[in-house]
């Protein structure tokens, strides 16, 4: 009997989930990598706070999205190569579900503990403590709707021999909207202006993700697993 | 209406000879209309009262800029084409639109630039505009960069057909977001076009439009024919072509 | 129930696949031969579905393949060249995914597979520390327990000892006995005891 | 006609303008019939490899 959708996503996730805690390491690495990037930028900017402040929605943001993008690589490559997304492909059940539940649970793993841990960053730029939260919840939402167009350009390059830079070259021209809206909304979060509007357009961004871009990247996997 | 052109336009014995026959006709035509075009931009059409002889720039800066979008645009539609009813000619089309659509780009942004410092004082300003511009000029990268990434040739021309429509899905998100944040931090600035001007001024720039469309058919049809050329693999029709 | 008829693809170059057609029903297990390159991997995967031939047709039930795809595939088992397995699960756990988002199944089930497929033994170790052959009789597992009625198997003996070959060759018999369809791509002849074979032998370009 | 070149004092950012845009269409044009040419002599070399 054909399992249903609901038991495919829950098998998806729990499989990626226990992947991923079998090799922890793989886990932290963007943690550091967005930790190194963001102690860079007072190295090279200015230690004086106020500056630093202005410049925060940029580091964090920035350094948001090229950890993002470093843990893209590995969202469909090491499947591709070991043959287990060839099965998923084959399986007779939607693609495209199959593929949003692996990007939620790749967001889970990789966008979420980012975002958590944007505080970290955030203080020694100088950002208020009471604009924590909002910081936190805009990177996450940020990353949630990057992961989605992250997951187009990562089936994209399956096809090419190696991803890495064409991914980042493919992916960030579409992650404009994001990154303004992002740093918008965090900007707004540190001098306790209005963070609504930016957050719902970064919202709806989101939406717009989770509508098309699994139905993409269903495709761009087909044409890659060629 | 019968489908018969639409099945010609899919074989690429009969696209190539097309495309052999029509390119000198919009070539030539392209260069009589643009030296008339010229001949009205600078010489007749009197200079803008606040920008004085500098608006003449819009000449190539405005066509450019319509062109960089309008190939992109014409692009996706080939890779959509190609995707949907799967035609090789299509997928040669797209591939033949994109290097001219990139240059175009690089056009509108040098021009934009030159235009800038006697206005602002600034070669890069970051209007909105020319911001879309640049990320334009990305997404043409990012197009070719996975279509040079790809060997098998049939693949590459899948996956960059899936990339040109998901980036002409996004084109009008991103400009808006761009223009979103330039509101935020600066006065809107009045680019080149905007003027209001009078006729005089206005049809050399409709007759340099013309002039650019009719060199962009003239070249997309001599790319295609290369792209054919190295899709074709059955030896038939090469044979005679290559006479 | 499996048509094939005139398949054309090109990789690169290479016309691979020149106009190859045969028909598969119930019970018949298509022997694919030919020489490296001459195209086998090309047309299993052809016939998948995961490549689109440029000229020609895949029909299953009558009906084309590639318009109903999602039913084909639910039907459909493909094992290629390498086992689809993740090096850091367990066997059971490798099955559980793999087929578990085919069709619903339990413990015992996978179990008994394993056990069919002399894989029980290893099943509970992570699949990177298992040989090739280890891991060629998990997979095989994995397609006794799809259930599906076509078997694509890209050279299923691969990596096996004498025994596994004799294995291989007792669950495709077992297959056709109940009228599934076999099509396999195999280097030297697979001696089958019962079950209709037909012989497809592909030319290189 | 040094009054038309000066062109009101934009002449230094005018000129290259013109010449940057009608520039890139006549490198177009090359660009294109260079890879036209190369095509063909690729597609040459196909056919004596086939025949």
């Amino acid at each position: 009997m054909r399992t249903g959708s609901l038991g495919v996503a829950q098998l998806v996730i729990a499989r990626d989930l226990r992947l991923a805690f079998r090799k922890p390491s793989q886990l932290l690495q963007p943690l550091m990598f967005f930790m190194i990037v963001a102690t860079l930028f007072p190295l090279t900017l200015t230690p004086e706070m106020s500056r630093l402040r202005d410049a925060a929605p940029g580091v964090l943001w920035i350094g948001a999205l090229l950890s993002s993008l470093l843990a893209l690589e590995s969202l469909f490559r090491e499947d591709a190569q070991d043959g287990t997304l060839e099965q998923f492909a084959l399986s007779g059940q939607s693609l495209t579900w199959m593929l949003f539940a692996k990007t939620c649970t790749h967001w889970l793993l990789t966008g979420l503990p980012l975002a958590l841990s944007t505080p970290i960053v955030a203080v020694p730029l100088g950002v208020p403590t009471e604009a924590l939260w909002s910081v936190v919840a805009s990177v996450a939402l940020g990353s949630f709707a990057l992961s989605l167009i992250g997951a187009i350009s990562a089936g994209l390059t399956l096809g090419a021999r190696r991803g890495g830079v064409l991914l980042s070259l493919l992916t960030l021209p579409l992650a404009v909207p994001i990154l303004v809206f992002g740093a918008d909304a965090t900007h707004q979060a540190i001098i306790g202006g209005a963070i609504g509007p930016p957050l719902r357009m970064l919202g709806a961004i989101a939406v717009l993700g989770v509508t098309l871009a699994p139905l993409a990247a269903a495709a761009a996997v087909r044409i890659g697993l060629e | 209406m019968s489908w018969a052109w639409f099945h010609r336009f899919a074989s690429p014995p009969w696209v190539y000879g097309f495309a052999t026959r029509w390119t000198p006709w919009f070539g030539g035509a392209a260069l009589l209309v643009m030296l008339w075009a010229l001949y009205g931009g600078l010489i007749l059409a009197p200079p803008d009262y606040q920008q004085k002889d500098a608006f003449r720039i819009v000449y190539i800066h405005a066509p450019s800029a319509t062109l960089s979008m309008a190939v992109y645009a014409t692009m996706a539609l080939a890779a959509a084409v190609g995707l949907i009813w799967r035609m090789k000619v299509a997928h040669a089309v797209a591939a033949a639109c994109a290097p001219i659509g990139a240059w175009f780009t690089v056009a509108t942004l040098g021009t934009g630039m030159l235009w800038g410092k006697p206005m602002w004082g600034a070669y890069w300003v970051w209007d909105p505009r020319l911001t879309s511009e640049l990320v334009l000029l990305f997404l043409y990268f990012g197009y070719m960069g996975l279509r040079a990434g790809i060997e098998d040739p049939q693949k590459a021309d899948k996956a960059s057909a899936m990339l040109a429509i998901v980036g002409v899905v996004n084109l009008p998100i991103i400009h808006y977001s761009v223009t979103w944040w330039n509101s935020l931090h600066q006065k809107p600035t009045r680019l080149l076009g905007e003027a209001d001007m009078v006729w005089a001024m206005v049809w050399p720039l409709l007759l340099m439009f013309l002039a650019f469309f009719l060199f962009f058919a003239a070249v997309v049809l001599i790319r295609l024919r290369a792209e054919l050329l190295r899709r074709e693999r059955s030896a038939s029709w090469i044979r005679e072509v290559l006479k | 129930m499996l048509n094939v008829s005139g398949l054309h693809l090109w990789r690169g170059d290479r016309h691979v696949l020149r106009g190859v057609s045969f028909t598969a029903n119930a019970g018949q297990c298509v022997l694919l031969t030919g020489r490296n390159g001459a195209g086998k991997t090309t047309l299993l995967r052809a016939i998948a579905g995961l490549l689109d031939p440029e000229e020609g047709q895949v029909q299953w039930r009558g009906a084309s393949a590639r318009s109903t795809r999602d039913e084909f595939h639910s039907e459909l088992a493909y094992l290629g060249h390498e086992p689809p397995l993740k090096g850091d699960l367990t066997g059971r756990e490798n099955l559980r995914y793999l087929v578990g988002i085919r069709r619903t199944l339990s413990a015992d089930e996978i179990d008994a597979a394993l056990t069919r497929t002399g894989a029980r033994d290893f099943a509970d170790r992570a699949v990177r520390t298992l040989s090739a052959g280890q891991r060629r009789r998990v997979a095989l597992a994995g397609v006794l327990l799809s259930g599906a009625l076509l078997w694509l198997l890209d050279e299923p003996t691969t990596n096996l000892d004498a025994d596994g070959q004799q294995l291989v060759a007792r669950l495709i018999e077992e297959q056709l006995a109940r009228s599934g369809i076999v099509v396999a791509a195999v280097h030297h002849t697979l001696s089958l005891g019962a079950g209709e074979v037909v012989p497809l032998e592909l030319e290189a370009a | 006609m040094s009054e038309f070149l000066s062109m009101g004092g934009y002449g230094k950012y005018l000129w290259p303008s013109f010449v940057l845009g009608i520039g890139i269409v006549a490198l177009n044009f090359w660009m294109a019939l260079g890879s036209l040419s190369k095509a063909k002599q690729e597609a040459r070399r196909r056919l004596e490899m086939l025949s």
